[in-house]
């Protein structure tokens, strides 16, 4: 198997089990999970051989020629690594949530097939080797996750539908007019090192501020920065995995993963802050950070309140690249995992509570950790990580944006993240107490599955957030050790700042 | 139609026909004359008649798609009359003075046609003319209540009015491996050219008659 | 060439004889005959594409003569794409029209024969190089379309055609006073002899005579405001004829303008005409989309979206026009690869229509809940050519979008980057309208039948295309760049 | 002014009154006449243009002679569309209301 098919394999690894998994009949639920898993766990092979690779210096790129001038390529880079490897990990296991949670529900085909070509589109986007081929999977991206958004088909998930496909399409024309243009000025700009721009004559600056206001605006729409964040909180009527997937891996992980592309490889991180374009940046992220843990803050439906701090938490990682310098790139990079993991235990949990015992709102959770104690301690674990708890994922995230803060000398991003770790408090805490200290007020809103000897609910939807928040607690504990997110995010900062310092 | 638009649309054409008279009046000398080299080539075309010769030869090609034409008209009205009538209208009966007229002028025209049809390699006349007269015969012999419509015409009709193209498009083929297509060999262009507008003249004549009777049993 | 199998000649006889044969052998006759021979017209088109990749283009005396006397053809690049997709997007139709008119036989009495004479029409058309003879295509191929628009009957039908007969009678009378002024005026209407003697300074008959022409053109390919006949025509007939009208017939008389500006009329090209053209283009692209979202019947929001579809092809002339040749070109590929992709995806668009109206025995998007289910495969080819016509990746829209968003931004017209982006916004919208009902689950009394495979398989190979298209589209490029290097 | 221009000129006359005749007269059979007038227009052009030099030019004058054919062509499908519309609406003019807001009929 040469090297350039690697990468293509891994994004052929659930294509083709997506496309077969259109057309199974509806009751062919064993080959349809076979393949499902299958294409997973292969996907995960291919990927540990890319990580085993890139980590001693091996490239793996392949390039396919679509037009004069216009390249596919999927390049399998260090960056790349850490956000296939989250979507891979994240897939298998909301895969496993998903058998669960919709067992016996209709369309599961149709689901599953959507499904597939979602997280084909992610790992599309994560290697992609340059901006045309990472538009080719953010577009894809949007229509493999619209079937997903609408799946229960209620007026109120059309609506939603409606609104997301506004925002994305909408987005991504933005982002074709900033590609179309940047290629037209600088020919064909493959994702490098420390950018490819800064060779361009000086007059073209004013471009390029403008392309990268469209990009960052079309990237901002997928990664909800404010004021363009508006679908994020409507898709919550989508199915429970598919929440899990849109906020922590699938569709705002590739806006920012996009921004931290455009910023540290095609700009150039220096290129961009000499061009000025960091300062606004980080401000529009803290606006975000700040705005989208008010609004959670007066959530009472659980998945809103969870949306809300999405909204703000992946604008971290946003952040985390407009800060100049390698510690604040780390805490930006590391959270991008950090956030999926977190996140994807929240959701899951939060459509525990919904399945097991019809539980959507905050205000019906009370006393709900001594009937399901299990989600309830992965729901904890995953707040207090947000929250930023020491020893915890989110705390390591939250320590290296602050040290890149200052490194970057701009000490009033200290300010921003101390007021949104207070936020974060303030609207996880309450459900913590609710939860583990108020006592349980009579009757389930709609208890639909009882409590089976140990199993509070059905295996295959507390495993993967009791794994999902082992995780949590595991990649700040070892935060140093190999293969950690952080140190895998450590090597990217390192090569992306060796590209121009001396 | 409103008074304005109606206004406004007369002086656009009048416009235009002005517009055209003037670009007339103001040509210049031709770059190209054909007659010339239509004269030239007469000999070599298997003809005497030059308008024949452009026809059949030099343009025989636009000739050819022509007649393509012309039973796509005929396609395009049978269509329509298999949604317009159930079954075949008998003719009505007609006046028997016309009826014996038309019992006397039909075998009259064919033999006009079969005139036409000759001597349109050297004068005025050829396979159009020619299937003229006989599609007039037909008509002639419908109005005078002597042939039913055809709304569903039969194999043996079909082949009929194919015949002319089929017989065209094969000439045409057959030329291609001694040259290109439509080349006639000098020597054998007067016979195949003859053979062309043979049945040429048969599917016109059978077209032109057949746009009239296909709709004549139409429901009125 | 004097070879008896030289494909040139034999791509304008092959479905001229079996058009003609399938009309003798008999009402509904002649389907198995004309997928074959499709089939060998695809070969020949294909051979026909190696040699001009090989040794350049490629003129043809018909009967010996040579122009001026004679008539000539010429395959070019241009020609060769064209000739390409037409039978790229006839055969899987003619597989899928098999199909269809046994699951729906309302008009398959005289398909084939009409067929046959419109693909003649086409090849021959795209293949011709002397002005009157390209009349006689244009009439055969009008002819053709108006006889396909009537064959169902009834009512809207036939109105249909009627309006669309004067439309195309008008517009081809406007091409024959052109060529007449032509004739009148140099003496010839052989392609090759006329062109080097057009230049800036010609007379006022050959100025009239262009803008009579393009303006007929502009008729028969329905750009905006010309385009009063094309939905109720396309909308009304049978779904394999609305995908050949779609895909291929429109696009024959657009490669005649295409040709006109960039050749025999060059020289008496203005910026000012080619942002006219531009605009009504622009306007074509807002106002059919806008109409295809406001329709409740299937085929009129498809054949709406041809309304607007066309407009992309006629920005390809304001960024052709007097700019620098590296943009000229990649407005040129990206205008073709618009026709061809736009041709793909439309047919294939208008195939799945017709499964679904055939599956659900209505034409009505409100009806649609269940087709998901049922017919998944139908379904996932409108979206395929779906995504073709937004113009998202990969798909051969997009690479056109692509081309003509470069020479866009590169000539600074930018007004006509927003049209197009706003343009594939509203192409979303109608064609989600259409997925979005065809998602939900079948309302009850709705009834939601199968269709034959053969439907559902010749739709999807034409959506799949149209999106291949779009990885692989550089050879395409590359032919189309035969016979026009500088 | 040669003789072959004159024809040329009342050619000119010929089209420009067809086609107001075409755009403006609503009846069809009107609509189809107008047609008709329109192509002879262009034919008086063709070969009058074509000839206006004196010489017989028997180029333009098949030309013709095949543009007739056609015509008859197209006019026989017009009049066999127009008599079928008028059996089926009673009208011999094609309805002005939006075609689309008609219902299909099955």
């Amino acid at each position: 198997m040469s090297d350039p098919w690697l990468p293509a394999l891994v994004v052929l690894s659930s294509l083709l089990p997506g496309l077969i998994i259109f057309f199974l009949a509806e009751s062919r639920i064993r080959l349809r999970t076979t393949l499902n898993l299958t294409g997973a766990l292969v996907k995960l092979g291919f990927i540990g051989v890319m990580l085993w690779g890139v980590q001693n210096g091996r490239e793996y790129v392949f390039r396919h020629t679509v037009l004069p001038g216009l390249d596919l390529v999927l390049h399998a880079d260090a960056l790349a690594l850490l956000f296939v490897s989250l979507s891979a990990v994240l897939w298998l296991f909301t895969t496993l949530y998903a058998i669960g949670y919709l067992e016996g529900a209709p369309n599961r085909s149709r689901f599953f097939g959507f499904f597939s070509l979602c997280v084909t589109a992610t790992v599309g986007v994560a290697m992609a080797g340059n901006l045309f081929t990472f538009f080719l999977f953010y577009e894809l991206l949007t229509l493999a996750t619209y079937p997903l958004v609408v799946h229960r088909g209620t007026d109120k998930a059309l609506r939603a539908g409606h609104v997301y496909l506004a925002y994305t399409l909408a987005g991504g024309a933005l982002l074709l007019i900033g590609t179309v243009w940047l290629y037209g000025l600088a020919g064909q700009v493959d994702f490098v090192h420390g950018g490819s721009l800064s060779a361009l004559p000086p007059e073209a600056a004013g471009q390029l501020q403008l392309i990268f206001l469209l990009l960052i605006a079309g990237l901002g729409v997928k990664a909800a920065l404010v004021p363009l964040h508006g679908w994020l909180p409507m898709a919550m009527v989508a199915p429970a995995p598919v929440s899990a997937l849109l906020h922590a891996v699938a569709v705002v992980k590739a806006g920012a993963f996009g921004i931290v592309r455009v910023v540290y490889e095609v700009y150039g991180i220096e290129f961009a802050q000499s061009l000025a374009l960091l300062l606004p940046l980080a401000i529009a992220a803290s606006i975000t950070i700040i705005w989208g843990s008010l609004r959670a803050l007066f959530q009472d439906d659980l998945k809103k309140r969870l949306a809300y701090s999405t909204v703000s938490q992946v604008s971290y990682i946003v952040l985390g690249v407009a800060l100049f310098g390698p510690l604040g790139t780390m805490g930006g990079l590391v959270h991008l995992v950090h956030q999926g993991i977190m996140k994807i235990t929240l959701f899951f949990c939060a459509g525990n509570y919904a399945e097991t015992l019809g539980i959507h709102k905050v205000s019906e959770m009370d006393g709900v950790g001594r009937r399901m104690p299990w989600t309830t301690l992965a729901f904890s674990l995953g707040a207090l990580g947000m929250i930023g708890v020491p020893p915890l994922a989110g705390f390591v995230s939250k320590w290296y944006l602050g040290v890149g803060a200052l490194e970057a000398g701009m000490p009033w991003v200290l300010a921003v993240l101390a007021a949104s770790s207070l936020l974060n408090a303030a609207y996880f805490l309450p459900i913590l107490h609710r939860a583990w200290f108020k006592p349980a007020s009579g009757s389930w809103p709609d208890e639909k599955i009882p409590q089976r000897g140990r199993w509070e609910t059905a295996p295959l939807l507390l495993i993967p957030p009791l794994a999902t928040a082992a995780a949590t607690l595991a990649t700040g504990l070892f935060a140093g050790a190999a293969f950690s997110p952080l140190s895998w995010a450590e090597l990217i900062a390192v090569r992306e700042y060796l590209a121009w310092i001396p | 139609m409103k008074a304005w638009l109606t206004a406004l649309i007369a002086l656009l054409c009048s416009g235009l026909a002005l517009a055209l008279g003037a670009a007339m009046l103001a040509l210049p000398e031709f770059a190209v004359r054909l007659p010339g080299q239509v004269a030239a080539n007469l000999d070599a075309s298997g003809v005497a008649h030059p308008v024949t010769a452009v026809l059949l030869n030099f343009r025989g090609y636009d000739t050819l798609l022509e007649v393509a034409v012309l039973l796509l008209a005929l396609l395009g009205v049978f269509a329509l009359s298999r949604h317009a009538s159930d079954h075949a209208h008998p003719a009505a009966p007609a006046h028997p003075v016309l009826q014996t007229l038309a019992r006397l002028l039909a075998p009259l025209m064919v033999l006009v046609a079969g005139y036409l049809l000759w001597i349109g390699a050297y004068a005025p006349g050829g396979a159009f003319q020619a299937g003229a007269v006989l599609a007039a015969a037909g008509v002639l012999l419908r109005l005078a209540g002597l042939l039913p419509a055809w709304a569903q015409p039969g194999r043996l009709l079909r082949g009929g009015l194919a015949l002319g193209l089929l017989v065209f498009l094969a000439v045409a083929v057959a030329g291609l491996p001694q040259g290109e297509l439509l080349h006639y060999p000098p020597a054998l262009a007067s016979p195949l050219i003859l053979l062309v507008e043979a049945g040429l003249t048969l599917s016109i004549g059978l077209t032109l008659a057949g746009l009239y009777l296909a709709s004549a049993g139409w429901r009125q | 060439m004097t070879d008896f199998l030289d494909p040139l000649p034999w791509l304008i006889m092959l479905p001229l004889a079996w058009g003609t044969l399938a009309f003798v052998l008999g009402p509904g006759r002649g389907g198995r005959l004309a997928v074959a021979a499709i089939a060998l017209q695809g070969a020949l088109a294909l051979q026909l594409a190696g040699q001009l990749i090989d040794s350049g283009a490629r003129v043809y005396a018909v009967g010996g003569w040579g122009a001026p006397l004679g008539i000539d053809l010429m395959a070019d690049g241009l020609a060769a794409v064209m000739l390409l997709l037409t039978q790229a997007v006839a055969l899987p139709l003619a597989v899928y029209a098999r199909g269809y008119f046994a699951a729906s036989p309302k008009g398959r009495e005289l398909f084939w024969p009409f067929t046959g004479f419109l693909l003649a029409a086409l090849n021959a058309l795209f293949l011709s190089a002397d002005l009157f003879n390209i009349y006689v295509t244009l009439e055969l191929l009008g002819l053709a379309a108006v006889g396909l628009v009537a064959i169902a009957g009834g009512r809207q039908p036939v109105t249909a055609a009627m309006r669309y007969l004067f439309a195309t009678l008008l517009g081809s009378g406007a091409w024959l006073l052109g060529v007449a002024l032509i004739y009148g005026t140099y003496g010839s209407v052989s392609l090759a002899v006329l062109t080097p003697l057009i230049h800036a300074g010609a007379p006022l008959a050959v100025t009239l005579a262009a803008a009579l022409m393009l303006a007929g053109l502009l008729l028969k390919t329905a750009l905006f405001p010309f385009h009063f006949w094309l939905p109720p025509a396309h909308g009304g007939a049978p779904a394999p004829v609305s995908a050949l009208l779609s895909a291929l017939v429109i696009k024959a008389t657009f490669y005649l303008a295409l040709r006109l500006w960039l050749e025999l009329f060059a020289p008496l090209t203005t910026v000012a005409a080619a942002q006219l053209l531009g605009v009504l283009g622009a306007a074509a692209i807002l106002w059919g989309s806008v109409l295809a979202l406001t329709q409740s019947r299937l085929k009129m929001l498809v054949a709406y979206s041809t309304v607007a579809q066309v407009g992309y092809l006629f920005l390809l002339f304001p960024l052709a026009t007097l700019v620098p040749p590296g943009t000229a070109d990649s407005a040129l590929a990206g205008g073709v690869m618009q026709a061809v992709a736009h041709g793909l995806a439309k047919a294939a668009m208008f195939a799945a229509t017709g499964s679904m109206i055939v599956a659900t025995g209505r034409d009505d998007i409100s009806r649609l809940g269940g087709v998901g289910a049922r017919l998944p495969l139908t379904l996932f080819s409108f979206g395929l050519a779906g995504v073709t016509l937004m113009g998202l990746p990969p798909s051969g829209g997009f690479s056109a979008k692509w081309l003509l968003l470069g020479s866009a931004l590169e000539s600074g017209q930018w007004w006509w980057v927003v049209v197009m982006i706003v343009g594939g916004l509203l192409t979303a919208a109608y064609v989600f309208k259409v997925l979005r009902r065809a998602f939900l689950p079948r309302a009850a009394g709705d009834r939601v039948a199968r269709v034959p495979r053969t439907l559902e398989f010749s739709a999807f190979a034409l959506a799949l295309a149209s999106i291949l298209l779009g990885l692989f589209g550089a050879p395409l490029l590359e032919l189309l760049a035969v016979g026009r290097e500088a | 002014m040669s003789a072959a221009l004159l024809y040329a000129l009342a050619g000119a006359a010929l089209f420009a009154i067809g086609l107001a005749g075409l755009l403006l007269q609503p009846h069809l059979l009107r609509k189809i006449l107008a047609f008709n007038i329109l192509g002879s227009g262009v034919f008086l052009i063709l070969v009058g243009l074509g000839q206006r030099d004196g010489t017989i030019d028997p180029v333009p004058q098949a030309m013709v002679l095949t543009g007739i054919v056609v015509a008859i062509a197209a006019t026989a499908l017009a009049l066999a569309l127009a008599r079928q519309l008028l059996d089926l609406t009673g009208q011999m003019r094609l309805p002005e209301d939006r075609p689309d807001a008609e219902p299909a009929d099955d």
